[in-house]
């Protein structure tokens, strides 16, 4: 039995999650350098991970996970205490620590409290030992190969983030707290309830799922195969998961939750929600609904593409419509989400790879896309995009790497986001060329809304308000650098990733048994 | 000798990452860093040039494997590069007049504090067009394709403070957008079909497939190449354009970038040669706009605008040529070169005259400036003389081949074509010679005090770029401006003959495009005459409109026509309606729906289940007796259900 | 009456003495329940002897040790195998110790202690002239508001009476589950019921609120015991014989030595299904099942929350305890009939719970209508009809009763000067006054709504696997819809609690003394602990999950 | 005589008792109509232990007493302190609480 790793890397920011929130109320400052330096310590974690993790392992029949580990839990749920990694999910939890910690450094003064309140509440811990519960959960998530684990981190992450979402608002909103907050707790439930009913759906799969298959387990599946489910049975469980993933993912008509969710959460808990833990749900499509119901999932391919091409279009039109700043990166995060999910279910393995990448690559960008956003508000106290002009004249280096994020956004080639994007669409096309064709489409609304975006906002006249705003700090230049950095680096040299994903995705194709189609002059050769 | 092809676009690279992220210390010597770069890439370009002419006509071709972009399962993209005779061409007019720009530019936006940057900025425009020409896969090329895209979006954006230049900078990268939407759907295409996108094999693989999907991603490169040349139905960008520094317009919507889609076009003639209807399509386009171009630079009052009508409209008669086929390929790119020195050198001189007339851009307001700006009068005169096709000038020679392959298509087309491109060369002549006269000759309608332009802003806004209104100072410019003027000047008068006189440009470039002599029904001399001729005609016109009678400063109404031609030809305004208004309505509706409906549908249950909560609260009246009514009848019911279930 | 029957009677009463042998009784196996009987009528006498000063510590005393030693003698059973392989029936048939009893008993008992605890709280009211005051009337005979009952309260007089009166109904309760047989069943469900009629009528506050949901619950629960005894008679009738076993020979006729008579009842079916269903009524009528629920959110309301609390657990476990007994050891033959119509009871009682609570406003009737979404759900589980079924509703019954006994404490902490503050709109901001407090009631609220990583949900995710399991997938689903939406107002009470402004005149949370603490503790401890690692409960509900028959 | 005209009793005299606590409105009634349904309860127990010709119906009808006797005291108890409060007696006074 070797060091159990997995464990330890989303062992490491529970207990600091615990010891953040134990720190007393007036040590603010070392709860935050706490966080800060457990969220490093996980970074470091995730790292030996991928050292460790071997692209092309083959597994003892078949099982294809890696740095497993399996103790038994609850026998009587059949449920078992089961981690492994493939590819897909090496990479989701190398993003997940690598962004907590420019999170974290992200919000370092979102959470200090206002003078009104008594000594013994202390959101600031609170907010950085929630965001540490939130990592510990989402690894776990990521790492789980029993459905029963998995279901159940995929719902306790709920709380957390309800937290982070309904307790700390737009430091904006400093006069008249009160409107904030009622907007606040609004969005904080609708996100809640929107993602716990999905929850509670997919707990009626997960039972159905036991049902048939009396056990939980993906290992067990991997080496004995699937348990042989009528198709019925087969379609219902996998409507089940696949709700819950697209209530969480967020995918058109189920998106509404994410903009008031973004909108009024402060910048870093939004990139929380949209890089990070929106990303299980995505993941999640690509492990269980494939994996589980292969045959369903082609069953339900052609609805599910059309869902997904209506959340690129519309999402990328709704951005456009938008006022706010922050709701506009929602729903061009929608826009994106519908890319990836289209991906998935391309079925074809450059859809998969891209839209692996594309996880990780969104994660960043909108990463960088939405801090920069946050220190803007930050500034000016404001979310709407009206109340900005000028900007670029009185804080350059604040505009450029907005425009850069921007440019990262509406996947610019050079930048990580074209690699994925352009490989569903290949993907995409090369097995339903009119879904493929329209999805371009997407790419030309995306320049629209981020170039008015950052016209609106940074260009033009100077406005008063802004006359006097400061340029980018060094803490905050210490978050965006490194993630434009990697944009860049992920652009020009995706290689790395790419070989760690592509095994993972021939495997699911393998699973799914799709080929690609091929192109005729090579069948002609 | 291989490993220098990328140094080509690694060291403008480096320039433009120091000068963005080296911040305020590198302002004093920005420039200098940028602009050496640049020369380095040229000298670079230079010694492979030397190196290859030393080689046979077949080896000529050299590449260069980096590394693999992105390796996935059955789709391989690499960085690699291909150099052969046609990216050298490119290379050399990109580095050379990228370096002289450079320098010209030094001069230029001396008293703009934020040279650095732009000096950043031209950088990796050129890297970014080296990358473009240099790649040997679409993917690569895309990628340096949106690179000259964010370029020059910057660029023109760069005098951000200006609401006008912001828009026109993210207009021009939208319309660009929908082009390289047509790029990616080609590239699509190809992977759908081929199963790769490097060049070498998709142009094989064109023996084996069919005509219709040659004509598919022929049109879709085709849809590319007008976003980023300006044709005709996605040209509406370059004009606003201008709205950049004049050095910018120079480089980059003049010389280079906006030829990048002939470039495509020369590249994948393998494709089009196997697909007639495409082909068609692109001379269409290219005939279109040489005639949209050449209107619209008639009846513009703004310097830049006027020669950004011209360039259009040049743009227009190399697409055409590229649409021709092999006859016509090689005259395309011959073109394009000439082109880039005289174009290159009228936007200088237009840049140098600005600069004399505190930015003043209305010609109107310009007059008799040839004895107060002699080099400018000099080396634009003999870039006039360039692009109206003087006999023995560069643009003599390229537009005649032109011409003449046109007619050499053969048949209506040819005659159509070929009729096309004279009178394009008829109002080339006529445009030409207006800017001519009313910038250097006539009375100097500058001296009494400027009144602020009249004419509408859409079509004038440079008018108020720096707001002076003092009455300007004609002077010439530094040398740091005028050298450049001269070099491209002797280019402009002496690159034609060079690569005209014994087909010396045809031997360079036939081993990439292939070349096919086409017979014009009419003898090659007729032509030649003819081109002579209209061109005197348009000249004389001119001369007869603005050399005898005076200019209004204020334009006068003009015919529907003249008014149509000043507002683009409408096409502006038909965007505005059909696409901006109609969008923003959709898009309104839309968030109005995502409100309403999609949100309305999830709250509408949350309240309805509220509801009713609230009504079957209501049967909690307190009273003990209605709780043992119900009592009393839930018993009876569950007793009569037994039985039911014992009955059924 | 006839000569004929007398005659009759006569002839019976006749038989030789020596036919009759004296009744043999297990009293080891049925300490547990003798133990609490006794010490409550040792209370009794406490009440009568003791001198007035000392009389509250002998009380607690005597009920904490006594309890303590029950749930030691349930324990001791358990490990001597009385549960498994020796189960058994005692006491002559009249009551059966197996493995559901004696779980049921254990959970009861340690509900009935944290009961103890709570009732013994003398921390939170204000001092009154100088002594301790705990949650319940210095004299309940004394009119409220009258110059009597100051003179009570002047003098210091406490109703000590409440801990015999709470040992007797945990002695009733102790009984109900194991009752095998039906006379058995209708004492052990009078025994606990009346104590608890008098403990909701004397609350210290609220005392007309108080009266008001005594007069109620009385009134009701003897109208559906009514119904229950009806019930029995019918069985009789029927089976011609109240002994659980019997009844089931006679149900699934297998049955040997038929009396006329009996073949004669046997074939009327009527008689069998009518006194089944108003038998099952009068148990759903105190597991709070719809439509015979209505009582408890006034009941929980208006009673003294202590009481609310264990009446809550405690009264839903004993009850689910002879409802399973007598659906899986009575009514097995019948379970065609039977299961239909609980489908439906546990479908009404699911939504209508969840959907009534989500407009409530106090925090009390929030709790009585979740724990009728509760019913519902662990009706779910009963009709799995399974071993699994058996021992899902007995882990569901273990986690969920300590949430409430623990969530109702914390209500008694939060006050203003009208007492507990149980209107929800005190509750804002709470989470900003006290932290803590407002953390640990999360806890409970997360664990009602089945968040995983609490009891809740390893409770419901037993449940409805048995649910799945047992062919019932309309249930899972509607399980699942109605918990969504009790996770509404669950959420609307944090959110109240942690992201609305605390009012100035809001109430102030009382510091409570060690037995209050224990019992929230416990609460959250076990909340956690079964979420977290259930497996060795479940194993435990799972060997406790066979009846004896 | 067929006992089961008893039953047909018994089963008149708890539907009495029944429709008695929905209708009256006196706490003390409504009680006194329960405790009719007991005894209609009682009345088929010794009906059908007649039938059987066992004595458990019999014993279960004393034990009922018992019962009900217990409930007389529980419930006069509280009814009459309820009434003392409130001077009145009627179930539907007492209805604070509701909703």
């Amino acid at each position: 039995m070797s060091f159990p790793l997995l464990t330890a890397t989303a062992a490491l920011p529970a207990l600091g999650a615990i010891a953040t929130a134990a720190v007393p109320a007036a040590r603010r400052t070392a709860a935050k350098w706490l966080a800060l330096l457990v969220s490093l310590a996980t970074l470091g974690l995730a790292v030996a991970v991928l050292v460790r993790f071997d692209p092309d392992y083959v597994g003892p029949k078949g099982n294809f996970y890696q740095l497993t580990e399996s103790h038994s839990w609850i026998a009587d749920f059949g449920v078992r205490y089961e981690l492994g990694v493939d590819g897909i999910g090496v990479a989701l939890i190398a993003l997940t620590a690598l962004l907590i910690p420019f999170v974290i450094l992200a919000g370092w003064h979102d959470a200090d409290p206002l003078e009104t309140r008594s000594s013994r509440w202390r959101p600031t811990q609170g907010f950085f030992a929630l965001i540490l519960a939130v990592e510990a959960m989402v690894i776990l998530s990521f790492e789980a190969t029993d459905v029963f684990l998995f279901y159940i981190f995929f719902e306790a992450m709920l709380i957390p983030m309800y937290f982070l979402i309904g307790g700390f608002g737009d430091r904006a909103h400093k006069d008249g707290e009160e409107v904030a907050s009622t907007q606040r707790s609004y969005a904080a439930v609708k996100f809640l309830l929107y993602n716990l009913a999905g929850g509670l759906i997919m707990l009626a799969a997960v039972i159905g799922f036991y049902v048939v298959a009396g056990h939980f387990s993906l290992q067990t599946i991997a080496e004995d195969g699937l348990p042989d489910m009528a198709t019925s049975t087969e379609r219902w469980l996998f409507l089940g998961f696949f709700f819950a993933f697209a209530v969480k993912a967020p995918l058109w008509p189920l998106h509404t939750w994410l903009p008031n969710a973004m909108g009024e959460a402060t910048a870093p808990v939004a990139v929380l929600i949209t890089a990070v833990v929106d990303k299980v749900g995505t993941f999640a499509m690509l492990r269980f609904c494939l994996q589980l119901f292969p045959e369903a999932s082609k069953w339900a391919t052609p609805v599910i593409l059309v869902l997904a091409l209506i959340s690129i279009i519309y999402g990328a039109l709704l951005a456009v419509g938008q006022r706010d700043i922050k709701r506009l990166v929602a729903y061009a995060s929608i826009s994106h989400f519908g890319f990836i999910i289209m991906g998935i279910f391309a079925m074809t393995s450059q859809g998969q790879s891209g839209a692996t990448l594309y996880m990780v690559n969104h994660g960043i960008s909108t990463a960088a896309l939405m801090l920069v956003a946050g220190f803007l508000i930050s500034r000016r106290g404001s979310r709407l995009i009206a109340d900005y002009g000028g900007v670029q004249k009185v804080a350059p280096v604040l505009a450029g790497t907005f425009l850069i994020g921007s440019l990262a956004t509406l996947s610019l080639p050079g930048l990580a986001p074209f690699v994925s994007e352009f490989l569903v669409l290949v993907g995409t096309f090369t097995r339903y060329p009119v879904i493929g064709i329209i999805a371009t489409f997407g790419i030309v609304l995306a320049a629209l809304y981020t170039l008015v975006l950052y016209q609106r906002t940074m260009t033009g006249p100077v406005k008063p308000e802004v006359s006097a705003m400061p340029d980018l700090r060094v803490r905050e230049l210490v978050v965006v650098t490194p993630l434009i950095a990697l944009l860049i680096f992920l652009g020009v040299f995706p290689k790395p990733l790419t070989d760690i994903v592509n095994p993972a995705v021939k495997q699911t194709m393998s699973d799914v048994q799709k080929k690609d189609p091929q192109p005729e002059v090579e069948a002609a050769k | 000798m291989e490993n220098l092809i990328a140094l080509l676009v690694v060291a403008p690279l480096l320039g433009a990452a120091v000068l963005l992220c080296g911040g305020r210390r590198l302002d004093a010597v920005g420039h200098w860093i940028g602009t050496v770069l640049a020369a380095a890439s040229f000298v670079i370009g230079a010694i492979l040039f030397a190196d290859m002419l030393g080689k046979g006509a077949e080896e000529r071709e050299m590449t260069q494997h980096l590394f693999s972009w992105v390796p996935v399962e059955g789709f391989q993209a690499d960085v690699a590069f291909q150099l052969d005779q046609l990216s050298m061409t490119f290379v050399l007019l990109i580095s050379g007049v990228g370096s002289l720009i450079h320098v010209y530019s030094i001069g230029y936006m001396e008293h703009d504090e934020r040279r650095r940057r732009f000096f950043g900025y031209l950088n990796l425009f050129l890297a970014a067009m080296l990358l473009l020409v240099l790649a040997d896969n679409y993917l690569l090329l895309y990628v340096g394709w949106e690179g000259v895209g964010l370029a020059s979006y910057l660029l023109i954006g760069f005098w951000q403070h200006k609401p006008s230049a912001a828009t026109a900078a993210k207009k021009a990268f939208l319309v660009n957008r929908v082009g390289d939407m047509g790029l990616s759907i080609a590239i699509m295409l190809m992977f759908a079909w081929f199963g790769t996108f490097a060049f070498g094999p998709v142009l094989e693989a064109t023996g084996e497939t069919s005509e219709g999907k040659l004509t598919a991603i022929g049109l879709m490169l085709l849809l590319a190449a007008c976003g980023k040349s300006a044709q005709v139905p996605l040209q509406s960008w370059l004009g606003d354009a201008m709205e950049g520094p004049t050095p910018v317009s120079a480089l980059i919507h003049a010389a280079t970038m906006v030829t990048a889609g002939v470039y495509l076009i020369v590249r994948s003639g393998a494709i089009f040669n196997g697909a007639p209807d495409a082909q068609l399509a692109v001379t269409v386009v290219g005939a279109v706009t040489l005639l949209f171009g050449a209107i619209v630079g008639c009846a513009k009052d703004d310097i830049k605008k006027a020669l950004a009508g011209s360039t259009m409209s040049q743009i227009g008669y190399m697409i055409l040529a590229a649409g021709l086929g092999p006859i016509g390929y090689v005259f395309a790119i011959m073109h394009l070169v000439t082109h880039g020195f005289f174009k290159a050198g009228l936007f200088l001189g237009a840049g140098s005259v600005m600069h004399g007339m505190n930015d003043e851009v209305d010609m109107r307001k310009y007059g008799g400036l040839r004895k107060y700006m002699p080099v400018t009068f000099v080396t634009f005169g003999l870039g006039y003389l360039a692009i109206i096709g003087f006999p023995g000038l560069s643009g003599f020679f390229s537009k005649d081949k032109i011409i003449e392959a046109a007619f050499a298509k053969g048949g209506t087309e040819g005659w159509i074509l070929g009729g096309v491109a004279l009178l394009g060369a008829a109002i080339t002549a006529y445009y030409m010679t207006r800017v001519m006269l009313m910038t250097f000759f006539g009375e100097e309608r500058w001296r009494h005090a400027p009144t602020p332009s009249p004419a509408e802003p859409s079509v004038e806004p440079a008018a108020e770029t720096h707001g002076e209104h003092a009455e300007p100072h004609p002077h010439e410019s530094p040398s740091s401006m005028t050298i450049p003027m001269i070099v491209l000047a002797f280019g402009s008068v002496f690159a034609g003959a060079f690569f005209g006189i014994g087909d010396r440009f045809i031997h360079w470039l036939e081993p990439v495009t292939g070349h096919a002599h086409g017979h014009p029904p009419v003898s090659a001399l007729t032509v030649t005459l003819s081109t002579v001729a209209v061109m005197v005609i348009g000249v004389g016109l001119a001369y007869a409109q603005y050399g005898r009678r005076p200019v209004p400063v204020v334009a006068p109404r003009g015919s529907l026509l003249t008014r149509a031609a000043r507002r683009d030809l409408l096409q502006d305004d038909f965007n505005h309606v059909v696409l901006v208004r109609g969008g923003e309505h959709l898009t309104r509706s839309l968030v109005y729906v995502d409100h309403t409906l999609v949100d309305g549908v999830v709250n509408g249950t949350a309240a309805s289940m509220g509801g009713l909560s609230g009504r079957l609260r209501r049967l909690q009246n307190g009273f003990a007796r209605s709780y043992a009514v119900s009592m009393f009848g839930g018993a009876a019911v569950l007793i009569a259900a037994t039985l039911l279930m014992r009955a059924v | 009456m006839s000569a004929v029957a007398v005659h009759s009677l006569w002839t019976m009463a006749a038989d030789p003495i020596d036919k009759i042998d004296a009744p043999k009784i297990e009293y080891g196996q049925l300490s547990p329940t003798l133990i609490v009987i006794g010490a409550a009528i040792i209370g009794v006498l406490i009440e009568a002897f003791v001198p007035r000063k000392s009389r509250y510590y002998a009380q607690v005393f005597l009920s904490i040790v006594s309890l303590a030693a029950a749930f030691a003698a349930v324990i001791a059973l358990a490990t001597r195998g009385y549960g498994t392989t020796k189960a058994g029936i005692v006491a002559m048939g009249a009551i059966a110790v197996d493995g559901p009893a004696l779980f049921l008993q254990g959970t009861i008992l340690l509900a009935g202690l944290l009961g103890v605890f709570t009732f013994a709280e003398r921390r939170l009211d204000p001092v009154a002239h100088g002594n301790q005051v705990d949650s319940f009337a210095a004299q309940a005979a004394s009119v409220p508001g009258s110059d009597s009952e100051k003179a009570a309260v002047k003098a210091g007089f406490t109703t000590t009476e409440v801990f015999p009166l709470l040992l007797f109904a945990i002695g009733g309760m102790l009984l109900f589950p194991a009752a095998n047989d039906l006379l058995t069943l209708f004492i052990a469900l009078e025994v606990f019921s009346l104590p608890l009629y008098l403990l909701c009528a004397v609350a210290r506050r609220k005392r007309i609120m108080s009266q008001e949901a005594a007069v109620k619950y009385f009134l009701l629960g003897a109208f559906a015991s009514a119904f229950t005894l009806f019930g029995i008679a019918l069985l009789y009738g029927y089976a011609g014989s109240v002994s659980y076993a019997t009844i089931a020979q006679v149900v699934d006729g297998s049955i040997e030595n038929v009396t006329p008579a009996l073949a004669e009842t046997m074939g009327n079916d009527a008689l069998l299904l009518i006194g089944a269903a108003m038998l099952v009524m009068g148990l759903l009528f105190k597991v709070g099942a719809v439509p015979f629920h209505m009582w408890t959110p006034d009941v929980y309301q208006g009673a003294p929350t202590p009481v609310t609390g264990f009446m809550a657990a405690a009264t839903k476990v004993a009850a689910f305890g002879a409802l399973l007994r007598l659906l899986y050891v009575v009514l097995p033959g019948l379970s065609w009939d039977w299961r239909p119509v609980m489908w439906a009871v546990a479908i009404v009682t699911m939504l209508g719970g969840a959907i009534v609570a989500i407009t409530q406003t106090d925090i009390k009737r929030l709790l009585a209508y979740s724990s009728i979404a509760h019913a519902g759900f662990i009706l779910a589980g009963v009709i799995a009809t399974s071993a699994d079924g058996i021992s899902s509703v007995l882990f569901y019954l273990g986690a969920y009763s300590f949430v409430t006994i623990g969530a109702f404490a914390v209500v008694t902490l939060v006050r203003d000067a009208g007492g507990e503050a149980t209107h929800l709109s005190k509750w804002a901001g709470l989470g900003r006054r006290s932290p803590l407090v407002a953390a640990v009631f999360a806890v409970f609220l997360l664990a009602f709504a089945g968040i995983p990583l609490t009891s809740g949900f390893a409770g419901k995710f037993a449940v409805f696997k048995a649910a799945a399991e047992g062919g019932a997938g309309a249930i899972v689903v509607v399980g699942v819809i109605s918990s969504a939406i009790a996770a509404f107002f669950y959420i609307r009470v944090i959110v109240l609690m942690f992201f609305s402004e605390p009012k100035p005149e809001g109430p102030t949370v009382a510091v409570p003394s060690p037995l209050t603490m224990t019992a929230i503790a416990f609460g959250v401890v076990v909340t956690l602990v079964l979420g977290v690692a259930p497996q060795y409960f479940l194993d435990l509900a799972g060997q406790a999950g066979v009846f004896v028959r | 005589m067929n006992p089961v005209n008893y039953l047909y009793l018994a089963a008149l005299l708890f539907t009495i008792g029944a429709s008695g606590v929905l209708i009256r409105r006196n706490a003390i009634v409504v009680f006194m109509c329960v405790e009719l349904m007991l005894n209609a309860c009682n009345l088929a127990l010794v009906a059908f232990s007649r039938m059987h010709g066992n004595l458990d119906g019999q014993i279960i009808a004393f034990f009922t007493m018992v019962v009900a006797a217990a409930e007389v005291v529980v419930g006069l108890a509280i009814i009459v302190s309820l009434f003392r409060s409130r001077h009145s007696a009627s179930v539907d006074d007492a209805s604070l609480m509701k909703l």
